[in-house]
């Protein structure tokens, strides 16, 4: 039997590995796993790679995995919000490298990363400095820079509902960079609100495929970002 | 140049209204973070427009009364949302083939400089301190269909943000199609900047005099309706 | 008001003109727009480019705009079946084009059409006659051939629940080639089985997004493709 | 070559299963038209596999019964299914990602030539008045985990169909790991053709003679349970 189901996020996270490439999803706190990050800072991997929209907030989740110094380099398109500190204070000290990618293009990469498409051309960034040393090409008179795939060795996602299978919905807009992060791993470990049976997900809406997902753990009241941080909690 | 500061001008309610009459009916619109956002409340009554958020929400109403914001439910700009009937979820790789594919019809973006020839910069000082973050802005001005900019005319220093040349690292190149500020609605014309209309009481001089390029003037020069 | 339903099959399709491209959905006879594609005959343009994945069965439907001379050239990854015998004999006459397309990369150029992607590298067809005269590059040692964007006037699709904005779900498999269609088309008419208020659409289960379509008309008891031909259908 | 048409071998019921039992437990799987299709059916018990049909079906079951087909509810060969619990739909580009961006695990073929060097040729006979029609197979060859072919040993006209070069075009080149026929079970590996197995009552010789390409015979060459 399939059973992609985990006992807790320590569990899910157990072997990740120092130097590996993580997709980390959510857009500002929606969809930010954040016990599954919690876990991995427990887990104690470092010289990380996380590519993930934002670099995270206060000193918990992805902030507090970037002030325990996890964290090599982050890919990523706003590194920097009302209550981001940790990110900018390691940078300006040079103790974290940043590739700034546009979003819709960092999206993309991801996209391709899953999908098998090594490298796409796109108009996004033409012309500035964040093209800079890439190829330039043009089609039917406008000018486009390659892009190469993202790929990575694990996914953390926040999802929804969650089966055995690994078939996944999501809430609102925390559904994000979720469905494409699970694409790009080769291991996605999804944190759910529930699990329920195969079946109790309509096949009509399933967002993420279960072929997409390495291991689903149930987390049934995933803390909020904003609400750690206003309570000025810090993890660990 | 402080004398400058004292001009009469738009609001940014006023500049927000006025932008808001530019866009047409049946249109899918984005708006950026800043006095873009301020633009969602004056759509002229008969007009139905649709907000896209890049994080992946179409269809999106006004923020929520306080105490009912929903952290899983936000704009790009990350502050609570609602829906409309007929919204929609998708994945940020299909929110940006919106923007990307050309699907977003309006894009309304803030700007720290604009240049006679549409070049826009927004996302950075190009400062070696400064954090760089440039988020959707990229992919915006190279896929949506007519990208306006909302600014104050003049920096808080009173330096142009209407320029020559942009001195700031770009957003993108030659996007821009027209600016509203507090001062004036000036269109990037294949020529330069043209003032289109002008803020009630303020002088086609103190205009000129606040950008940073020449300003040509349509000859049928209208007063902006605050 | 925003309102994309038009009256009837005819009215959706009355500005299509000579020589426009066409994406028309459907696998097999799964998602295929049939009352559309009737309209179109009678409506008379001519010399098309239709991209299809197939070309259509007996003598109704796509077959049957094809046995009516209207289609110049095919883009398609399987102009054969069983029961197609329209394709083939004016194929075989030289009196209609064909390009062939591996399914996956038929999807993905389409895709990238809507996107706004004109270039994409893939593995498939490399090393084989339909990777000929096409440029291929190496990544990370793997050999990859460049494909360009699909792009169309018009799509024809078949969805199952619509709404005035142009929301859209689809029937089982009936989805296929339908989502990324409506992406790739200036403008997509879809024909759905029912229309629905908005919000009669829960926004998480919205497969295609009312921004990718431009006309609904409702057909509510569309026919099978297989049981006219069973029928010995033939249209007009 | 008449004479080698009398030669014992599996039936295509044999055949499936025999290849059925090379596919892992909890694979996604994804199976050609024809012979490859018979291989669900014979699934090992206690094996628990997920179906992906290249039209945007995940997790379909075994053909309905009679009068209960759907026309919207079909497979690649266009033919009924059914779906088991756990199953999804998508389109045709997630589809597609699925298999090119290496998410099936296994993929079962059917083949008109093999090559010693894993090339297959299974979609056209190049001939001129051919109607050529490739579907999904180039994208399966070129992203799916593992990808072998179930195929009869020799053409109907009795010619092999395992060869040193393939003469029809090609699907991929060096992508097929093995070989299911009625014969034996033959691995490609980087010198060749190698028989892991063969069908019970069917000399090695007769599987050398009707193979286009040296066949080198492993050591622990097996009788295929039946």
């Amino acid at each position: 039997m399939i059973d992609k189901r985990v006992a807790d996020p320590a569990a899910a996270v157990a072997d990740i590995k120092d130097g590996d490439t993580i997709l980390i999803g959510g857009f500002g706190e929606a969809g930010s796993p954040i016990e599954l990050i919690h876990a991995l800072i427990d887990q104690g991997a470092r010289d990380l790679v996380v590519a993930s929209n934002n670099t995270g907030n206060g000193q918990v989740g992805l902030a507090a995995l970037i002030a325990a110094k996890r964290v090599r380099k982050m890919i990523c398109s706003y590194p920097r919000s009302s209550n981001s500190r940790v990110f900018p204070e390691l940078y300006r000290k040079g103790e974290i490298e940043l590739e700034l990618v546009p979003q819709g293009t960092l999206a993309e990469r991801i996209r391709a990363g899953g999908a098998g498409i090594p490298a796409f051309f796109t108009p996004s960034s033409v012309g500035t400095v964040l093209a800079e040393n890439k190829e330039t090409r043009s089609f039917e008179g406008r000018d486009y820079v390659m892009e190469r795939w993202l790929r990575a060795d694990f996914a953390l996602v926040k999802a929804e509902l969650g089966d055995r299978l690994g078939n996944l919905t999501y809430n609102k807009s925390a559904r994000n960079f979720g469905p494409i992060m699970c694409m790009a791993a080769r291991t996605a470990i999804v944190q759910v609100s529930r699990i329920v049976e195969p079946g109790g997900i309509d096949p009509e809406v399933v967002v993420t495929p279960g072929v997409f997902v390495g291991r689903v753990v149930e987390v049934p009241n995933a803390a909020h970002e904003s609400v750690l941080v206003a309570q000025g909690v810090t993890y660990p | 140049m402080s004398a400058d500061l004292t001009h009469t001008g738009l609001t940014r309610e006023q500049m927000a209204r006025r932008a808001a009459r530019d866009i047409p009916d049946g249109a899918y619109v984005n708006l950026g973070i800043g006095i873009p956002e301020l633009v969602a409340a004056h759509i002229p009554p008969g007009r139905e427009v649709v907000y896209h958020t890049e994080n992946g929400v179409m269809g999106f109403g006004p923020p929520p009364p306080k105490g009912e914001e929903d952290p899983e439910l936000i704009n790009a700009g990350k502050k609570a949302i609602t829906l409309l009937p007929g919204a929609s979820f998708f994945h940020h790789a299909d929110s940006f083939a919106m923007i990307r594919g050309g699907h977003i019809d309006f894009c309304i973006l803030g700007a720290m400089q604009v240049a006679a020839n549409g070049d826009l910069a927004n996302w950075s000082t190009g400062a070696p301190d400064a954090i760089p973050a440039v988020g959707g802005a990229m992919d915006l001005v190279a896929g949506a269909g007519r990208i306006v900019v909302i600014t104050e005319h003049v920096t808080k220093d009173g330096a142009p943000k209407l320029v020559e040349t942009c001195t700031y690292p770009l957003t993108g190149r030659a996007v821009v199609a027209r600016v509203f500020t507090d001062l004036a609605v000036i269109d990037v014309m294949p020529e330069g900047f043209l003032l289109r209309e002008i803020a009630p009481g303020v002088e086609v001089d103190t205009v000129k005099r606040l950008t940073g390029a020449p300003l040509a003037v349509a000859p049928d020069l209208a007063v902006i309706e605050a």
